[in-house]
């Protein structure tokens, strides 16, 4: 068993910095890649080496395997982290590295491929007798076909991309004049994003809850969960916030669900840090939805609560290491909650913003941890995920979590891009969110109560008032003095004090 | 010299009575603040007002005298209308628009598909063009029932921030 | 029972916006006080209400208790939460704010002075079986007298400011030829820091571990202890360097100790957070040293490993709450560690440095936790004390702690002024401290693996060299071009990329 | 246009000898490095080198040309020598002070102690005056066995940084 020296890190962003951490913590050297238009970004100037690999758009970069591998050779690397999306799920790159005599930190391409098509992770689910929720057995591809089957299921009716993730390429359909539009849609998303215009088809569960189990397996056939997240959250089928325990959770739930995904583990031969998603509907039926193959953007919350290092976990694993994973060494201590940080407009549609980013103040203090990448001065490309920061907060109780996230939500401040800071303040003080009762249908439910309300005190617009006309007077002043030196620092204006209490 | 400033759809009234130094005696409308303000040339702002401490940072738009301006619990659009901008505000021209007959992008990306035709009748709601941009499609959807003028884009197209895409009549 | 709804916090930096993070998430308002140097700094900002309390000196200001009253009285505060230093120790404060019908956040004027005064401290402890170091049992004002008890006791012996704290006033004596000077210069510290010049003499203990025990005790008789803190690191009898568990420590040690913390603070029906410092030698014998009547500015490390926020312990038993405080409900989980990042000159015998901040990155993501106060652009007075942040750090084990402190300080980067950064990391890759044999002497005894070493590659150096040559050549250039806009956000040079893998 | 920069104790001279946006040939000494430089004018320096990412920052410092530098491992004073600081070194003005025969204060403080007189011999080593600066004491030795010269400041003295407190002889 030969220990990894050096790790290519296949990916961008927030991830890619989360795993030169850890690598740097075990002595590991990092290798990054950038498009064009990372050149300036964190991940290159965080690693220890840093190599172009295309052009902006991903299949010309990030998605370039060849490339990457090329790369891997060249500075020596033993290994490639492939983060989250991207090449995480391409049972083809993982397929590559192994050819290539390059670690590939995930499982075997035999297991991407089974789990990452749908259907055929339901089939084997199946198998292992884990109960899925009622749909089509097979990618669709024939559009009255489809249409067939989704009237045969009944409305609601849920498309999904055969190859799809993180919400692209998924429609909902109510009624039976949307579904031809949404299987269109549905269908040309899936082939912009994954090169596969392939669907399928399940009932949709009313009030569902999405519960997934994080698992650790190593390659000497150990398994454990680490207990489970509740990423009901979400808007555009996104997840916003996840917490763990999940509010739901009971401790008969919590020991059923886990076994059932450990087995769902075993049944593949799993190897490394993995997550089944799972549906659960409010008489506590629970269902198998997927397994994600791969690194969760919110794996940082079952970090916290477990005292886990994920990705060191990952690593081990794919080194070989036989480690001592017992289910009953595991405890969930305390409560935390993950907030993601979107460049978008909450307030319209969600929309997503690039844009130059003007100033940053992190929140700091007892029972935070922030995951971003974006700088003073960054430039949010137009090119990739509009995420720039993950917030993870810890509480001893589920009220102190929320009540330390708000305090941190207040603190946080990005100011040149609209965020989705202060919406996810509403959250926060949303009474179903503070009392536990909410579904993946939340952000439709609670609409009115998370719209801007618009709350400042007249005195504090006013403040607001007197700052610009500051500022401006300020402005006007300065054509007449422009010789002078601008300092590149901000600098507080120097004044004489005056005694005024 | 008082100014007028508008912030998000309120128009005030400013003038400095006082300063000394950093302490001000300011007039905002028909109140009177005994303020310290302390800035930097950055836009950070400190102000203490009767005890309270306030935070606010003005951060330049791409048009002048435009800011967007954030305070720890609330941001606002906030614009200086001298008498330059109340001359082009009166004018009709920059300002405020009223009543857009026209969907326009609001960033950078790619023309997904277009659902309705030149001269088609569209219902309030209905889904007239689909935009894709940092990995996300966005349907945009008719503000009104009306009738569609001109489609300045086709599918594939890659358009800019802020482009005309399809006009209403 | 009335609870508190807004606290004045009578101090300033990284304590004073400590605090305040806990008032937010309580919903309890903040009143700051601040003094001339003082307008715009964080905890000025980060507070609802701010208040002008006096000039820079802190006698003119922080230490100004009938001002800070005056402005807890006219704000509406219920309770004056008055941090480390300052007045955190002062009777007469606790006593003045009692007669002011405002809630003192800390014990009785009585337990301050029993225990604020070190010779008395002593007597109690001894009267409550406490084993305590040989020294004097009164306050020395008589310079003879002195002279003739610090022969008595015998060489290695200390003076220590009765009224002292923090390294203030304190001196270290192995020949009788430095004990005059060591005399004066120790007495006119302690008249300058504390306005009492007495001393107390007390014997040295070679190779001692400074181990101090948190204790809580709430207003109803309950005390528990959250185990101890090791402070062995300290350069001029401050503190560098703070870890729990302690690398000394054997859980019947543990068990011991605690008792006597517990104890110790039953001895004087304390109320609030409290320290403990005992002196361990080799052989695993202690002694008690002092009680700290306060928060400590190491408090976090605990508050890490036992998951209590203690500054919400501190005003929830000043409020007067049954707080359910039971030894067997309190757990250590893993291995926290404590850096202080002063700014000061580490290779110039740790001259403390004021300064402008120039650029600030902190780190980030999984067990981190920073404390501070500057920011960039921030002028450190030269008032105050030169502590700027501290950088607190978790991990399952002491050896994953290190590893992460190391990178967390790899990633720490402060410009502009002169810090102990680098050196901290020095610290991290001593062999004496990986393998926890260290007591109050490792810093003079690694004075060589301490010192910088000058390890940059030749290559690095080179890079610095082109960095500044084209620094020096784009000034040259900005001759010829005056009228150029610079921004004040700082903006990557935009170039066109080059195909060059 | 070769130039000396002179970091911390070494003199390396440096010329660019080809330069595409941002990429560049640099000649240090008798090395050629090929390198790709994206830099801030705040002095944030991002530098790669065959694949080695660097990460510098420029501080600029008091005097014109000079700059701590800071890298992720380790900082440097940094000097450009151009004809003007090369015409200032040879003349002894400005530069490197060589044998200080004197105690200069480090920063603003308070003198506590002065423990010595003029005329006073003085080995190396002994303490000879007591400042107090941020909360702390601190004793300042003689550099060498000699003589009190000068005595420039008396106990009670509020200093700035950089002045001079005792000469010797």
């Amino acid at each position: 068993m030969k220990p990894i020296r050096k790790i290519l890190i296949a990916n961008r962003g927030e991830i890619a910095i989360r795993i030169m951490r850890t690598c740097r913590e075990m002595d590991i050297e990092t290798v990054a890649v950038y498009s064009e238009a990372d050149r300036t970004s964190l991940h290159v100037r965080y690693a220890h080496e840093a190599y172009y690999i295309g052009k902006s758009p991903s299949p010309e970069s990030y998605l370039n395997m060849d490339r990457i591998i090329e790369v891997a050779r060249r500075s020596g690397a033993d290994a490639i982290h492939p983060g989250y999306g991207f090449l995480s799920e391409n049972a083809l790159f993982s397929q590559k590295c192994r050819e290539a005599g390059i670690i590939f930190i995930g499982p075997s391409p035999e297991v991407i491929r089974t789990m990452g098509d749908k259907i055929s992770a339901r089939e084997t689910m199946m198998k292992a007798g884990i109960p899925v929720v009622p749909g089509t057995m097979k990618a669709i591809q024939d559009e009255e076909e489809a249409m067939r089957l989704i009237r045969e299921i009944g409305f609601p009716v849920m498309l999904k991309a055969s190859a799809g993730g993180g919400g692209k390429g998924m429609r909902l359909v109510h009624h039976p004049e949307d579904a031809l539009p949404a299987l269109r849609a549905a269908r040309s998303e899936a082939l912009a994003a994954f090169g596969d215009d392939s669907v399928y088809i399940e009932k949709y569960i009313t009030s569902p809850h999405h519960i997934e189990f994080q698992i650790l397996m190593n390659n000497h056939g150990n398994a454990v969960h680490l207990f489970e997240r509740e990423c009901s959250i979400q808007r555009r089928h996104q997840k916003m916030v996840e917490e763990t325990p999940s509010p739901l959770m009971t401790p008969a739930l919590q020991e059923e669900m886990g076994k059932v995904a450990v087995n769902a583990a075993k049944a593949v031969s799993y190897s490394g840090a993995g997550t089944i998603e799972f549906l659960v509907d409010d008489q506590l039926n629970f269902y198998f939805l997927e397994m994600n193959t791969r690194l969760q953007v919110e794996h940082p919350i079952t970090e916290r609560v477990t005292g886990i290092d994920l990705v060191k976990m990952q690593i081990l694993i794919a080194q070989g290491e036989k480690l001592p994973l017992l289910q009953e060494n595991l405890t969930q201590s305390g409560h935390a909650i993950e907030c993601r940080i979107y460049a978008e407009d909450p307030d319209n549609n969600f929309m997503p913003g690039a844009g130059k980013i003007s100033r940053i103040a992190e929140p700091m203090g007892l029972g935070i941890r922030t995951d971003g990448y974006v700088y003073e001065g960054y430039e949010i490309p137009i090119y990739y995920d509009s995420m720039i920061s993950k917030l993870i907060v810890w509480g001893n109780t589920r009220d102190e979590a929320i009540k330390r996230m708000k305090r941190a939500l207040y603190e946080y401040k990005i100011t040149g891009v609209k965020t989705s800071i202060k919406y996810l303040e509403r959250i926060m003080d949303c009474q179903d969110f503070i009392e536990g009762r909410y579904n993946t249908h939340f952000i439709e439910n609670n609409r009115e109560h998370l719209t801007d309300n618009n709350d400042c005190a007249h005195s504090c617009e006013d403040m607001v008032v007197i700052a610009a006309y500051i500022d401006y007077r300020e402005k006007l002043g300065r054509v007449f003095d422009t010789k002078e030196f601008l300092p590149l620092q901000n600098r507080w204006k120097k004044t004489t004090h005056i005694h005024h209490f | 010299m008082s100014v007028e400033i508008k912030i998000n759809n309120r128009f005030a009234r400013v003038e400095v009575l006082e300063q000394n130094d950093n302490l001000l005696k300011v007039k905002v409308d028909d109140k009177i603040y005994d303020i310290d303000l302390m800035h930097t040339p950055g836009g950070t702002f400190s102000i203490l007002e009767g005890g309270h401490s306030y935070n606010i940072e003005l951060v330049p738009q791409d048009q002048p005298k435009k800011y967007t301006a954030y305070t720890l619990y609330k941001n606002f659009n906030v614009e200086v209308i001298d008498a330059e901008s109340r001359y082009l505000l009166n004018r009709g021209g920059g300002g405020i628009d009223a009543g857009e007959k026209w969907i326009k992008s609001p960033m950078p990306g790619k023309v997904v598909m277009v659902l309705v035709q030149e001269g088609d009748e569209v219902a309030k709601g209905q889904t007239v063009i689909v935009l894709s941009a940092m990995k996300m499609e966005s349907e945009y959807k008719s503000p009104f029932d009306g009738k569609v003028g001109k489609i300045a884009v086709s599918e594939g197209d890659v358009v800019e921030g802020n482009q005309v895409l399809i006009e209403f009549l």
